[in-house]
């Protein structure tokens, strides 16, 4: 008997844009899945070769987009800024134009004064080949959104992506209105090999990628209260996430600023001496703390309301 | 030059600034009579979560503590605090809302005066003299987002080859002149004349609403399109609503 | 006067020597490399238990550590050469010549003492190669091997990682060697017996687990379009078509990309309960979502894999779990089965030449290869006739009368044109030849002959070689698939498109498939962490293939 | 770095009406096309930056095959390559033209 393989009849692939992974899409791919169809419009896309003008120094590729999509567009109706970073062009490091892009871009939500915005994180930190370009990009980028928060502007970090948010990344996350994180996403300023330089394999074994994830994870940070929301890794997640957050962000404020203060300083008091995740997750009334990282999405959600509620006034 | 010098230098009408575990934190008067709050780091310790939420306490104080006096922060840092703890605990939250108190304290009227005379690096840097509203600096102040031989390790590039480039533009190489270029510090300072009659003169001069450092840094020729396109990405923004 | 026993007579005097450093058959771990050096002579062939993946690593630090003014010279036969130590030996005189069949992370270091003459080779062998010689010249006068678990008597437990230990134990107990083992803990009962106590004349503690490597661990998340495009080729083009259900895969991307794409693509084209039901494999992670789907009947291994053995436990009915509930692996029965139940081999390699020889070998790696040699051949012996089999051989062989006719396995070679940094996987010459010239060796290391091989899968299409009536056929098949590599630009164009209009080869839109389609959606786990969730959270992979 | 640039006659205008469409990303072994509907209908160009140094052949073959095999008439190709394998360039030449006929996005 032979076999005839036919797919003429085959059933349609069973995907849709929105259950794709968040971690594998493209920056490209996560905006035009995350927005209302054919509803983004880029500012100074790819067309144009707004290239860096470093990388040719270090006789390396360049990307038509510097590795930063930015535009506007609509999110279930809603007109919405939207920044995204390329994870796998440079590590998604921030250089000049890369970070211009987003500068400008939060210098006008923060005039427009009613457009949220939002930031699709997926980088490594500051990109070495221009990093005073992209270590100032990075300050400019913090005070336009704290500038854009201070005027009533949501500005709303998505992390979920292959490079993590690392570095002034980090920084820029922390001074959102509200985080989403998925699983994959890690939020942290030094990296794992860079503690491990640092400090030694004894502190830090940045190939124990179960540390690593337990340390900077996406759950870790949900259940530290260092992002709002953790979002399953699809597109969908991410849409329902930013849909939520963009409605519970209010104005930065003294008072908001006051406590996010008293926040971070219990932080230190509840969990300073603690030697591992494990532990904070213990502290915080876990009952099962090793089982936490292979919890799936639904069971987490439960659990980390349970343990710890949003902190959308204190950030 | 060291605090003790500098701060003679800034204030001789007198201070209360104290050091403690090189953590900068007091008041020193001004020519004219008004106080100016002074917080900072000093003896090139790193910022990690507990530095970090010592130093953003002190500057919600100055703000609670009404009025619109202004506020310098003096920096000679490490980079971040780069150990497990500190991310465990959320280094980049603690790091963040320094900033952000450093930048509201801005936004509700108070001048932030950054001043550059030893080390900071990465993080530290970000969260400190960059949030600052004007960044000036002292003759052999050391700023650098990471030093060449930690580029030269993930660049895959040799320190001489890095230097040679260097020689080219200032967009990479650590060093005050080049931090400068970029637009990152607005002012030098001289060492030998009065830093009390220079910071008076800083003080003095008009507010900036805008982040005028990607502009500064395109005339210095150190950024040569950052504030282009800011500015162009600004002007699509508005007039695609 | 002829005595007749002067093997056992030695054997005797050995153990006495060793029983100094024993209580009863058991010895403390400090004392490892005395017992060692009362126990060996100069000379001796040893077999130091390095698997595929287990390695009696105790042992092999013991034995590196030996003085080699008493012991030295050692033949070396153990189909794994994979610690430092194992190497070290041969670095510190302690050891002179080796027979081996497999290196994966020393490949680099035997190369450099082969060239240094600090290693005689006497050959890289095929696992049963080696395994057979064993019983007929090379046979251990010491084996030092790896177990789970010892009881008082000196039963062994070998654990789901069972893969060399019999085979070698069975030759040295049988005759008159002596066999040590290293078990990470001595207990009062075993789950079960994988080496009976008698043959067994020493037994160390380690204290803690021997190293496995997590060899057939393949990331999905790794895996390429084109890797994906090269899967449904060989699903569509060949596995459907001769409805092969008693197969092999290699380790490479490409294979894993075939395994999951079974329960998608595979299951779409209405194939399920068709092909791929009985196995010789490895526990593969990337089989789960296939297993879990219903697809696999059968699997018997080499040995385990890294975190597969709680869901192994779990799925008695596919795997050889036996009364225990803990896998049975035997690399020697496994191998034969590779060789002689299966229709099909399909693999990767890094150099194919114009003949369609293969070889994993380069000019500085002497890499040996693992199950593929034995896998990746026609056993010309066989007898029981199977659809794919009887298929392949009438391809082959048109004209001869049926009933005379040997039918021939399916053995494919599936790739990227290019590989790593853009290195052909198409070459004139391969690397192995070059080697052996350096080395003066008789036959160049050679992985999967080409007159075994009967089908090259690339992005380009698939070679049908049984199909080529002569060598100048043959050499374009290949430069047909072979893209745009130096070979396969200096194919003929015409004679290509010949070959094409006969089915020779077949290009992706000769098989109904549109590139663009190659997309990883098709994969039915696209991370370590979705093969953790199809196992049911059974699965638990090594940390370093984490990112939870 | 290296730069090539290919313009061949193409028989065949390519569909569709989208001006302009971007696959791919820059990366190790990955690369980026912008495909452009600026040419008259009857010809193509492709315009590479690469990072892998010494392939020119390799790249004439395959972008030969691709115009043979789509007839991009009336696009333009700009490339940015990581060191991007052939297969890989031609697969993502085949999406841009894909995307840009509107097959799919």
């Amino acid at each position: 008997m032979i076999i005839i393989a036919s797919d003429k009849a085959l059933p349609p692939n069973n995907t849709s844009a929105s259950t794709d992974s968040w971690y594998e899409s493209s920056a490209r791919q996560r905006v035009e899945n995350l927005l209302d169809a054919n509803s983004f419009n880029e500012f100074i896309g790819p067309e144009l070769r707004e290239t860096s003008p470093h990388l040719p120094l270090f006789d390396l590729p360049e990307q038509f987009d510097d590795g930063m999509i930015v535009g506007y567009g609509r999110l279930d109706g809603i007109p919405v800024l939207v920044a995204a970073q390329e994870g796998r062009f440079m590590g998604g490091a921030f250089g000049e134009i890369h970070g211009a892009k987003l500068t400008g871009l939060l210098r006008a939500a923060r005039d427009i004064a009613w457009l949220p915005v939002l930031i699709l994180f997926d980088t490594g930190g500051v990109r070495l080949q221009e990093a005073n370009a992209g270590e100032l990009a990075i300050a400019e980028i913090m005070r336009a959104l704290i500038e854009a928060r201070f005027a009533g502007i949501p500005v709303v970090g998505l992390v979920g992506g292959r490079a993590g948010c690392y570095g002034g990344g980090g920084l820029i996350a922390g001074c959102c209105s509200a985080l989403a994180v998925s699983e994959q996403g890690r939020i942290s300023v030094s990296g794992p090999e860079v503690i491990e330089t640092n400090r030694g394999l004894e502190e830090f074994d940045s190939k124990d990628r179960a540390l690593v994830w337990r340390t900077m994870g996406g759950k870790h940070r949900r259940l530290i209260g260092g992002a709002e929301v953790f979002a399953d890794d699809t597109v969908a997640s991410f849409r329902d996430a930013a849909r939520f957050l963009i409605k519970h962000a209010p104005s930065m404020s003294l008072e908001m600023l006051e406590a996010e203060q008293f926040r971070l300083t219990q932080r230190i008091e509840q969990f300073g001496t603690c030697a591992d995740a494990a532990d904070i997750w213990r502290s915080l009334g876990a009952t099962k703390p090793q089982s936490i990282p292979a919890l799936p999405h639904p069971d987490f959600v439960a659990l980390a309301n349970d343990l710890q509620e949003p902190h959308y006034v204190a950030r | 030059m060291l605090l003790d010098k500098i701060l003679e230098s800034l204030f001789p009408s007198g201070h209360t600034v104290l050091v403690a575990c090189g953590l900068i934190f007091g008041r020193g008067a001004l020519a004219d009579g008004d106080s100016i709050a002074v917080i900072g780091v000093d003896g090139r310790i790193p910022i990690g979560v507990d530095e970090a939420a010592l130093l953003s306490g002190h500057v919600l104080d100055v703000i609670k503590s009404g009025g619109n006096e202004p506020i310098l922060i003096l920096i000679d840092s490490d980079s971040q605090r780069m150990s497990k703890r500190d991310e465990l605990l959320g280094l980049n939250e603690f790091l963040a809302h320094l900033a952000k108190c450093l930048i509201l304290a801005n936004k509700l009227g108070h001048r932030t005066i950054g001043l550059l005379y030893g080390h900071t690096a990465a993080g530290a840097f970000i969260a400190t003299a960059l949030a600052t509203q004007t960044l000036l600096a002292l003759p052999g102040a050391e700023p650098a987002v990471m030093d060449l031989p930690s580029m030269s390790r993930v660049t895959k590039l040799s320190i001489e080859v890095l230097q040679e480039k260097a020689k080219s533009t200032p967009v990479f190489a650590p060093g005050l002149d080049n931090l400068a270029q970029t637009g990152a510090v607005a002012i030098t300072l001289d060492p030998d004349r009065s830093l009390a009659h220079q910071l008076t003169s800083v003080l003095s001069q008009p507010v900036e609403r805008e982040d005028s450092r990607d502009k500064l840094g395109k005339e210095r020729n150190g950024r040569p399109k950052a504030a282009d396109i800011a500015k162009r990405v600004y002007e699509l923004a508005r007039a695609s609503v | 006067m002829t005595t007749w026993d002067n093997a056992q007579r030695l054997r005797e005097s050995r153990k006495r020597a060793g029983a100094l450093y024993a209580r009863g058959k058991r010895v403390e771990k400090k004392d490892a490399t005395a017992l060692l050096e009362a126990v060996i002579q100069p000379g001796d062939r040893v077999c130091l238990e390095g698997d595929n993946q287990k390695q009696a690593d105790l042992l092999a630090v013991a034995l590196a550590a030996v003085n080699k003014e008493k012991i030295h010279d050692l033949h070396m036969v153990q189909s794994g050469v994979v610690l430092p130590e194992h190497l070290d030996l041969f670095e510190l005189g302690i050891a002179k010549r080796l027979d081996y069949a497999y290196s994966g992370p020393q490949s680099q270091r035997i190369a450099k003492l082969l060239f240094g003459g600090k290693i005689e080779l006497g050959a890289v062998h095929t696992y049963l190669e080696l395994f057979a010689r064993y019983y007929v010249d090379l046979t251990p006068q010491v084996a030092l091997i790896a177990a789970v678990s010892a009881d008082r008597e000196g039963n062994l437990y070998t654990g789901p990682n069972t893969e060399d230990t019999p085979a070698i134990v069975e030759a040295t107990a049988f005759k008159d060697g002596i066999v040590i083992a290293q078990v990470n803990e001595i207990v009062d009962k075993l789950p079960r017996v994988d080496i009976p106590g008698d043959w067994v004349d020493f037994v160390i503690e380690s204290g803690k687990p021997f190293y496995v490597e997590p060899l057939f661990t393949r990331d999905p998340g790794a895996i390429t379009e084109t890797q994906i495009l090269t899967a449904m080729l060989a699903i569509k083009g060949i596995y459907a078509p001769y409805g092969v259900q008693r197969l092999n895969h290699g380790i490479g991307f490409n294979t894993a990309a075939i395994e999951l794409l079974l329960p998608t693509y595979a299951e779409r084209l209405g194939l399920k309960g068709k092909i791929a039901s009985h196995w010789a494999l490895n526990p593969h992670p990337t089989l789960i979502p296939a297993i879990e789907s219903g697809w696999v009947k059968q699997v018997h291994s080499f040995g385990s894999e890294v975190g597969m053995d709680d869901y192994i436990r779990a799925r008695p009915d596919v795997f050889f779990t036996g009364p225990d509930g803990s896998l049975r692996s035997n690399r020697a029965f496994s191998q034969v089965a590779g060789l002689y139940a299966c229709d099909m081999f399909i693999g990767s390699t890094l150099q194919i030449d114009l003949q369609g020889n293969s070889s994993t070998v380069t000019a500085d790696r002497v890499a040996g290869f693992g199950g593929a040699p034995n896998m990746g051949s026609d056993a010309r012996g066989r007898r029981h006739p199977s659809q794919p089999w009887l298929q392949a051989g009438k391809e082959a062989d048109p004209d001869s009368p049926a009933a005379l006719r040997r039918g021939r396995k399916l053995v494919v070679q599936i790739g990227e044109t290019f590989g790593d940094k853009n290195v052909p996987l198409f070459v004139e010459h391969l690397d192995a030849l070059k080697l052996a010239t350096k080395l003066d060796l008789d036959l160049a290391p050679v992985m999967v002959y080409g007159d075994d091989v009967t089908h090259i899968v690339t992005e380009e299409g698939i070679a049908n070689l049984l199909l080529c009536r002569n060598n100048d056929e043959r050499e374009h098949a290949i430069r047909g698939v072979a893209g745009y590599t130096n070979v396969g630009r200096g194919r003929d164009k015409k004679l290509v498109q010949q070959l094409r209009e006969r089915g020779v080869i077949r290009r992706p839109e000769d098989l109904g498939i549109d590139p663009l389609d190659a997309d990883r959606r098709l994969l039915a786990a696209r991370s370590i962490k979705d093969l953790v969730r199809w196992s049911g959270d059974l699965y638990a992979p090594p940390s370093k293939f984490r990112n939870w | 770095m290296e730069t090539l640039n290919y313009r061949a006659n193409a028989p065949q205008r390519a569909k569709g009406s989208k001006r302009q469409v971007i696959v791919g990303v820059v990366a190790s072994g990955n690369l980026e096309v912008l495909a452009e509907r600026v040419l008259p209908d009857s010809e193509c160009e492709v315009d590479i930056r690469t990072a892998a140094e010494g392939f020119g052949e390799v790249w004439q073959a395959v972008v030969a095959d691709f115009v043979e095999r789509r007839s991009p008439g009336g696009l333009k190709f700009s490339i940015n390559d990581g060191g991007a394998r052939p297969d890989t360039v031609a697969l993502r030449l085949a999406q841009a033209v894909s995307a840009i006929e509107g097959e799919r996005t």
